[in-house]
């Protein structure tokens, strides 16, 4: 599964993609999030609010609680400001 | 059926190109609303804005909010066309143009364009000010409240 | 105190000249709203439209919606052009440009202007066809409710 | 006082503008539209349904029981369709 990161989750982890294998019981984006936070400090520090991460799985938007089975890109980034 | 034009652009816009691109030979429209986004100085301090985005799904993301419209309102003909990179006070940011037979349509069209676009676009601004400071810019309540009213109406 | 530029005018108008007018050199203009009327060809039975005007008064009631508009929201310019004469099939009627720090200040002025032109100013279209029949435009029940939206409103 | 007319009307009555000074007892815009019908079949026909008449005085927009004393220039017209 690749993971992409922007704006400041980017900065703070360090790293703009990364492939990564959650183990097994990672199934929602919640428990992803959460198995990230174990990876290190910059990780624990990037994703400390989930509330405050939005996610996109395959470029679509999703909500934290929607499962990540067959998930080819899960993309993790603030509130956009675009426009 | 109508026409949709989307691109995420590292260039400044020409909004008069793009007007003309709508009506040029065209007798059915009878009013086009255009938005420009612009990049504000913040009263001098900001030196530019540089535009992140994500290259695999903001475009993805700009049309698929286009094509709401769309179906929501009787258009002929909407553009949206979003800058990514480095923007410099007074230039573009966004330009959304939409057509219609009727106004209404036109103006409530591209309002809803534009407020979907700050809430469901991936693209973010990051402040660099004449200091050399570095920021990145929050997301507004007030945005959210503006995408909300869309989901109330009608 | 907003700018603002009022005129009726028998010429084409250039919508590239006026938003450049509004912007040029600004740093604190965020949103610019531009809305074109456009003459019609009501699928090729139209020939022309032709605007007859009441001189005296037409500028001066403009610029009062113009005001209205300014005093009620935040803008920090805006244009109201109006054709008056013959106009063609495409060409532009009414030209209305709004700018402000925030979008929905300039959309709904823009807005607010166009409902209110609809009802108040003090133009008539007159219909030439290419059959060469000569028919005065009906005002629309749709645009007296357009407009009373904005006395309900806030 | 000044009478001008535009459009459907101005086409009816055969005039854009004309000069009149109204009788005595003619104070509102609904007396002057009543007095103006019994000039003559052209205004009979234009102001046959007052209802649809607007009326600006000195330029501004005014209800039919406005009074006229003291106006200069009284227009009389259709509904208005620019924009």
């Amino acid at each position: 599964m690749k993971l992409v990161y922007f704006a400041w989750v980017r900065e703070r982890i360090g790293t703009a993609e990364e492939v990564v294998e959650p183990p097994r019981g990672v199934d929602t984006v919640t428990d992803l999030l959460g198995w990230l936070r174990t990876r290190g400090e910059a990780y624990d520090h990037a994703l400390s609010e989930p509330a405050a991460i939005r996610v996109a799985l395959d470029h679509d938007h999703a909500d934290h609680d929607t499962p990540i089975a067959g998930v080819r890109e899960v993309a993790l980034f603030p509130p956009m400001t675009g426009g | 059926m109508p026409q949709i034009r989307v691109a995420i652009v590292s260039e400044p816009l020409d909004i008069t190109a793009e007007i003309e691109r709508v009506t040029a030979g065209r007798g059915d429209i009878g009013a086009v609303v255009t938005f420009t986004g612009l990049c504000r100085d913040e009263d001098g301090r900001l030196e530019a804005l540089e535009l992140e985005h994500y290259p695999g799904m903001a475009e993805t993301e700009v049309r698929r909010i286009a094509e709401q419209a769309a179906k929501r309102w009787e258009i002929s003909d909407v553009t949206v066309l979003h800058r990514h990179g480095k923007v410099k006070p007074g230039e573009t940011i966004v330009l959304v143009v939409t057509a219609s037979k009727h106004r209404h349509a036109a103006f409530e069209s591209a309002e809803f364009i534009m407020d979907f676009l700050k809430t469901h676009a991936p693209f973010w601004k990051k402040e660099h000010t004449a200091a050399g400071a570095v920021a990145w810019v929050g997301a507004k309540a007030s945005d959210d409240e503006a995408e909300e009213r869309w989901n109330n109406a009608d």
